[in-house]
């Protein structure tokens, strides 16, 4: 006997009482809340909590259907979850800890390296075959990467 | 002869609180019962209750047994031996003003000691004080009724559960305080609890893959029948005892208030009746901690066979138990002195947490090749490894620490003066 | 040391499991079908040591002594276990087979050792003859730096030799095949440095692929065929690469073109495509280009590759399918042509040669032709007793032109020889017995053998007109041998000394190996005489096929005359031994034509010239023009200039992403909501 | 009764993400998510996943936002821009996208309702399910074992990253 149980056994009666449309409900708007964060949010910080708020959205909905089908495997998978959640803060407080030393911030639009710069008009791209000023026409010439002359 | 005097003695008290809880009874069908619910929160009152003066009695029991140990008084004005010096200190606490610092972060700063308090006193909910027994309920039927306020099977994952939210309160202490040294403190007290937790949890998994149960009621059931867990699993045993040491940040593990590095660490801004809540949080966590070693590892409310004497003789040796490792608590405080923080931390993760998975892995294994004598063999095991492990732990020290004597530039106890030195 | 025949169960080895069968005077247990396992692999473990292990390869001596114990442990296993109880007893036969890849239960590929008395003959072959030039290498790489090295690579070719002789299945017998073919590759390029020694291995490997191509396409073939007739490609316990299973196939199937789904073409085909493996091992024409360029190799590697094993191996393959050649309708005749061809074209070739060992190189591809001819004939034992014998004397040979080359300080050139007799006794007098049995004069080996090949050619009456002009061109060739191998005599032994350094004896480490082939070069043949005591024939018999070979009064004496008309006329040319040949004129273009061994490299030469490298350009040009510039400079182009577009939506920010990421999913959600309105609304 | 307790816990758990994503403050915001955590624990006990409760409260609240709050102390955020977070360059567009991927899923979920999908409450009353660790441990080191496997693979890899990315020095 539980506690949970020995506390609510008297009104639980049998099976459940919740419909699991509520419980799928709730599982939605906490991913919802959790997509308000990572897209409003620009602390990383914050995104990682978001995240979180994301998988345990998840889990909601897990152990939701995990009783609707009478089906234990649903609550494993939120073990699961849990899991790599916690695998995911490890990695993902590592990354930040190394952006915060790097940049001595945590805001994420501060961190934007990986975008496109513009670098003015490209230059045109020369391509290997086409008729050019090469001297010596060696096969081997045509297995220079293409992109080399638009990367430089 | 001994069992007839507790009977007279015991029995004297066992008839009104049989009553009581019978009247307390859960229906016939196994639903509760709005008696039964009342009898709950009695029970529920009362252990807070004894908890909560056992807290300040403690207080009390540290300053006599420190002063003991150091050959002074102590305080012995206030009532007889000085008994009533807690609720001296309760009116102090009360009636002092209670200081907000301007630049904390006031909602933090103040739920902070509430924190550490909760988790500690909602441990107890899983805790037997003692034997179940039967009663005859209202309705005539025979009920089994339990010392325990929620009889959960999941006792043990639930007791690490909520231990586990006793650092909230140090960190957020720390933290909203703002002030360097309770940072400092707080940041400390979070990284050696969430350090030590884990050899905390890793320590009861054997416990709990011996008994293949989480239900604490069946652990103690388990050692009254197989003898005490800390036989079965000394490692386990004596790591859990290092590690709740760790967990209330009691000497030699109290580097979040150390007093000689961060004044008083994650307290050092509070006063008041919020400070008195952070010391109540200590003892109340140190209470659980005694709690659970005793239940976990030491029989609980057994004691070969003399709890059967009575349901009131498993309260009292249950009682005698928690109070044993309570003074164990303070005997330790006055007599190891502090660890530093990188060997605190690499007693957690370099020693302590390799010693309980290779603890794990070996019982997980003994218990695979079910075999009775390998469960006997098991203790003797670990006990070497225990040996062999400080062994190393000792030359490895030895190496890095060498004695002053051998140090380049010091002159040997021997060498009286310069001129033999240098001839 | 009699074992009869065992009660056989399927021996449980753990991981392996030992296939037993139902043949009667089949060995499959107990220390005569394990024993094979430590003849095939002590070679390899040696070979291993030798290689891995830098303290032995670094002693020289140590990984000789550890590569000639490893052949002579060998050798003594199998007379010990294997031969003597055959001859005793007959018609034994060993066999130890372990599944080895079992593809669920429709393939089955078997390794194992089969030891009846062909493979017994061949290991004997492989292993004697192995030893005694491993042994004479002694002496004749002394000095060299990296001997442990040489003997390590020795090693891994007596090994997988031996893996192809005692193999009991195509699949296993291929992976020794191509195993040879690595470790010739080693053993001819041993010399490294040298430019050429590179260029000749590099030369066998490759020709050998091609030959290997064919071989491994026959197989598969055969192995279709066989595993379709049966019903399942892994037959119970044995598979269908298994020579047991082909063979029982065949005959259940009552001859091999029924096998192959009634198709005679078919037969044949597979039939060729196996002896196209055989061609290249074996050195037939047009494969055989490979096998005068190997010569770069050490002598001993000459020695044993090019007259004891490597080329034996092609033989000893179709010996081993005898029962497919046998039934392959056209197959037999172009196997007795192409050997017809080579032993006359090599003939002639070797009549140009001033190189020694050349000579006795494109001597052995002429021998290698008369076996080709007897297989092509059905002769399957005499080609294998031509093998045998053919072992002893060219073995023999090789090792007396290694010990002249030694002797004259490394010296190859004839024409800077002459005199060498005084200086070297016993190299030359071996030498002299190895140059009459190759030529089959009377009693020595090369006359049994060489006389019962020409036998079975001119009386192959399943050829046609055919018979009678391969026996012509056999007993030519039996004139052209004599005639090189005197011309090789006098122009080395004759005469006055040309060279510049005084050569000398070798030492007796080399001279005793010369003198126990010699022993054997002379009385190896009887084993042969033809008629009752027929032992080869007795020994053999289960091998056979079309009846025992017939003495031929007639040929042999016509083969014996011409092989002393040759010596002779050898001997007026060069018997003064003056360093001159007065061949190229009197000849004049047929010599020009031999001397450039009938423009065969150069038509090769031409052909990779001018085919592969046109192919190549066409290649080319189409990667350049079509890939290149069609596909992946269009992609580039297309790629850049939608990403010129697309990157200003690159921004960097990570809310930006995750909002479009939820926006794209929401518009997914939408269009499947949609689809299940309408689909589910109708 | 128990829906009303489901009730009270989900709103808990909605309100508190919701102000754990809306607080300035990291430390704030960290604490709701405590709330948040604590609020599904209930729900998942009125949901009779007792084992998943203990542990939702045991990794989540015990340990994961421990070293959330940890890290946060460990940067001293205070003093650098944190606190004064500036208006979210692009928030419309991310409310909206929020917004509308609730109402779409909403509908869909509303659809499901209308198509009898879900269980009613006669069908939901004989939805039994034994939630204790023992049934499941049994599917765990059953069914899934594998998955459990990959799982601490997973943890490995993990640690390891996580040690390597926060070490000063790599050399």
């Amino acid at each position: 006997m539980t506690l949970a149980s020995a506390l609510l056994a008297p009104v639980l009666g049998a099976g459940l009482a919740i419909p699991i449309e509520w419980v799928i409900g709730l599982g939605l708007a906490l991913f919802s809340v959790g997509i308000l964060g990572v897209a409003c949010r620009r602390n990383i910080l914050i995104m990682l909590l978001s995240v979180e708020i994301m998988l345990n959205a998840a889990n909601v909905v897990l152990v939701g259907f995990s009783r609707m089908h009478s089906e234990i495997s649903g609550q494993v998978f939120v073990f699961f979850s849990m899991t790599v959640a916690a695998a995911e803060v490890a990695v993902g407080l590592a990354i930040l800890i190394a952006v915060y030393r790097l940049r001595r911030s945590i805001d994420a639009d501060d961190t934007t390296q990986l975008r496109e710069i513009d670098y003015g008009p490209l230059p045109p791209i020369k391509l290997e075959g086409e008729p050019s000023h090469h001297a010596h026409d060696d096969h081997d010439d045509a297995a220079e990467p293409v992109g080399a002359a638009g990367g430089a | 002869m001994i069992h007839a005097l507790a009977n007279l003695g015991l029995g004297m008290l066992h008839q009104p609180i049989a009553f009581l809880f019978g009247f307390f009874d859960r229906a016939g069908d196994g639903s509760a019962t709005f008696g039964w619910v009342i009898g709950k929160i009695l029970l529920v009152l009362l252990v807070t209750h004894v908890i909560l003066i056992l807290a300040a009695l403690m207080v009390w029991a540290e300053r006599r047994v420190s002063a003991w140990m150091q050959g002074r008084l102590g305080p012995n004005r206030v009532g007889p031996e000085g008994l009533l010096q807690p609720l001296a200190d309760l009116g102090k606490f009360m009636f002092k003003e209670d200081v907000i610092p301007g630049h904390v972060h006031k909602v933090m700063y103040t739920i902070a000691p509430l924190i550490t308090v909760i988790p500690a006193m909602i441990t107890f909910a899983v805790i037997p004080f003692t034997g179940s027994f039967e009663t005859s309920g209202a309705t005539g039927d025979t009920f089994i009724q339990s010392w325990q306020i929620a009889d959960l099977n999941i006792g043990v994952l639930y007791i690490l559960s909520v231990t586990g939210l006793g650092v909230y309160g140090l960190t957020l202490g720390g933290w909203a305080s703002n002030s360097k040294y309770s940072l400092l403190g707080g940041v400390r007290a979070s990284a050696q609890m969430i350090s030590y937790e884990l050899s905390l949890g890793l320590a009861v998994v054997p416990v709990v893959l011996i008994v293949s149960s989480l239900n604490l009621g069946d652990v103690i059931a388990w050692q009254a029948d197989n003898g005490w867990m800390a036989f079965h699993q000394p490692l386990a045993a004596f790591i859990f005892m290092i590690a709740v040491y760790a967990e209330t940040n009691r000497l030699p593990f109290d580097m979040p208030e150390a007093e000689t590095e961060l004044v008083a660490g994650y307290h050092t801004e509070y006063s008041s009746m919020k400070f008195a809540l952070f010391f109540m949080g200590e003892y109340t966590a140190m209470t659980v901690g005694s709690a659970l070693l005793v239940t976990l590892f030491l029989g609980g409310w057994t004691f070969f066979g003399l709890e059967q004497l009575g349901w009131a003789m498993g309260v009292l040796i249950f009682s005698a138990k928690v109070l044993f490792f309570l003074f164990a608590f303070i005997w330790v405080r006055w007599t190891i002195p502090r660890f530093r923080y990188d060997q605190l931390m690499w007693l957690g993760w370099g020693i302590f947490l390799p010693l309980t998975l290779v603890n794990v892995l070996l019982t997980a294994g003994a218990l695979a090749m079910d075999q009775a004598w390998i469960m006997w063999i098991l203790p003797l095991v670990l006990i070497a490894s225990i040996l062999i492990a400080a062994w190393i732990g000792w030359k490895r020290d030895e190496k890095k620490f060498q004695p002053l004597s051998d140090a380049p530039g010091v002159i040997p106890a021997g060498a009286a003066t310069g001129e033999e030195a240098s001839a | 040391m009699s074992l009869g025949n065992l009660d056989l169960g399927n021996l449980d080895l753990g991981f392996l499991t030992v296939l037993a069968a139902d043949a009667g005077g089949l060995v499959t247990s107990g220390f005569t079908s394990w024993a094979a396992w430590v003849i095939l692999f002590t070679p390899l473990l040696v070979a291993f040591l030798v290689t891995a292990v830098p303290a032995i390869r670094k002693n020289n001596y140590l990984a000789a002594a550890l590569s000639i114990g490893s052949v002579g442990l060998g050798l003594v296993l199998t007379l010990v276990v294997y031969f003597f109880p055959m001859l005793s007893e007959g018609g034994n036969v060993y066999e130890h087979i372990v599944s080895w890849v079992a593809i669920g239960d429709s393939a089955l590929i078997t390794f194992g050792t089969r030891m009846d008395a062909l493979a017994v003959t061949m290991t004997l072959v492989v292993t004697g003859v192995g030893f005694a030039i491993f042994v004479f290498a002694l002496g004749y790489m002394k000095g060299d730096e990296s001997m442990g090295r040489f003997y390590g690579k020795f090693a891994l070719f007596v090994f997988s030799m031996l893996g192809i002789v005692m193999s009991p299945n195509f699949f296993q017998t291929f992976i020794f095949w191509e195993l040879v073919g690595v470790s010739s590759y080693l053993l001819i390029g041993y010399y490294w440095k040298k430019h050429s020694a590179g260029e000749a291995a590099k030369k066998a490997f490759m020709t050998n692929r091609v030959g290997d191509f064919g071989f491994l396409l026959g197989i598969l073939m055969v192995w279709a065929a066989v595993g379709d007739a049966t019903g399942a490609y892994g037959q119970g316990l044995y598979s269908a690469f298994d020579f047991t299973v082909i063979e029982k196939a065949i005959a259940g199937a009552g001859g091999l073109s029924e096998l192959f789904w009634n198709n005679i073409g078919f037969a044949a085909i597979a039939a060729a495509l196996i002896f196209c493996g055989a061609m290249g091992k074996s050195a037939q024409f047009p494969l055989h280009v490979w096998l005068p360029d190997a010569m770069e190799g050490p002598t001993p590697v000459s020695a044993l590759m090019h007259a004891a094993t490597m080329v034996a191996a092609g033989i000893y393959l179709v010996i081993r399918c005898n029962f497919i050649f046998a039934y392959a309708e056209w197959a037999p005749t172009l196997i007795c042509w192409i050997g017809g061809i080579t032993a006359f074209i090599a003939a002639s070739m070797a009549i140009t040669q001033n190189d020694i060992k050349k000579v006795l190189a494109y001597s052995t591809l002429s021998q290698l032709g008369y076996m080709t001819m007897a297989l092509g004939a059905g002769a399957y034992t005499a080609a294998m007793f031509h093998l045998t014998t053919h072992a002893f004397f060219k073995a023999l040979l090789f090792l007396c032109a290694g010990s002249v080359i030694h002797g004259c300080h490394h010296e190859q050139d004839m024409l800077k020889m002459g005199g060498i007799k005084k200086y070297m006794p016993s190299t030359h007098k071996t030498w002299v017995i190895g140059t009459l049995a190759l030529c089959g004069i009377f009693p020595l080996a090369g006359f049994w053998s060489k006389d019962e090949i020409l036998g079975a050619a001119s009386s192959n009456t399943s050829i046609g007109m055919s018979a009678t002009i391969l026996w012509g061109v056999g007993t030519l060739v039996a004139f052209m041998t004599a005639f090189y191998m005197g011309r090789a005599w006098f122009m080395t032994f004759r005469g006055k000394y040309r060279g510049e350094h005084e050569p000398h004896e070798s030492p007796k480490v080399m001279t005793i190996p010369l003198w126990i082939l010699a022993i054997f070069s002379i009385f190896i043949g009887f084993v042969g005489v033809p008629g009752e005591g027929n032992l080869i024939e007795h020994f053999l018999h289960s091998w056979h096929v079309g009846g025992p070979a017939q003495f031929h009064m007639s040929v042999a004496l016509i083969s014996t005359i011409v092989a002393i008309l040759g010596l002779v006329l050898a001997f007026k040319i060069y018997g003064k031994g003056t360093g001159k040949d007065p061949l190229p004129e009197k000849l004049g273009g047929l010599w020009t034509l031999w001397a450039n061994l009938w423009y065969i490299d150069r038509f090769y030469l031409w052909l990779v010239r001018v085919v592969q490298q046109g192919i190549a350009k066409l290649c080319w040009w189409f990667e350049r023009w079509v890939v290149i510039q069609g596909l992946f400079n269009a992609t580039a182009r297309g790629t850049r200039i939608v990403g010129e577009q697309v990157r200003q939506a690159h921004t960097g920010r990570l809310g930006s992403y995750v909002t479009s990421f939820v926006l794209g999913a929401v518009i997914v959600m939408i269009l499947v909501l949609v689809q299940v309105k309408v689909g589910g609304g109708s | 009764m128990t829906t009303a307790l489901f009730v009270i816990f989900g709103a808990t758990a909605l309100a508190s993400a919701l102000l754990a994503v809306t607080r300035k403050n990291p430390v704030a915001s960290a604490m709701w998510l405590v709330m948040m955590f604590f609020g599904l624990a209930g729900g998942y006990v009125v949901l009779e996943a007792y084992f998943v409760a203990a542990v939702q409260v045991l990794v989540y609240a015990g340990a994961i936002m421990v070293l959330f709050l940890f890290v946060i102390m460990l940067l001293d955020l205070r003093s650098e821009h944190l606190m004064e977070e500036e208006a979210p360059r692009m928030p419309i567009l991310g409310v909206a996208a929020a917004v509308l991927f609730l109402a779409v899923s909403g509908i869909a979920l509303l659809n499901a309702v209308d198509d009898g999908m879900f269980p009613d409450a006669a069908a939901r009353a004989t939805l039994e399910l034994d939630g204790s660790a023992r049934a499941i441990g049994e599917s765990l080191f059953g069914t899934w074992l594998l998955a459990f496997e990959v799982t601490s693979v997973l943890l490995l890899g993990a640690i390891f990253g996580a040690v390597i990315l926060t070490k000063r020095r790599l050399t």
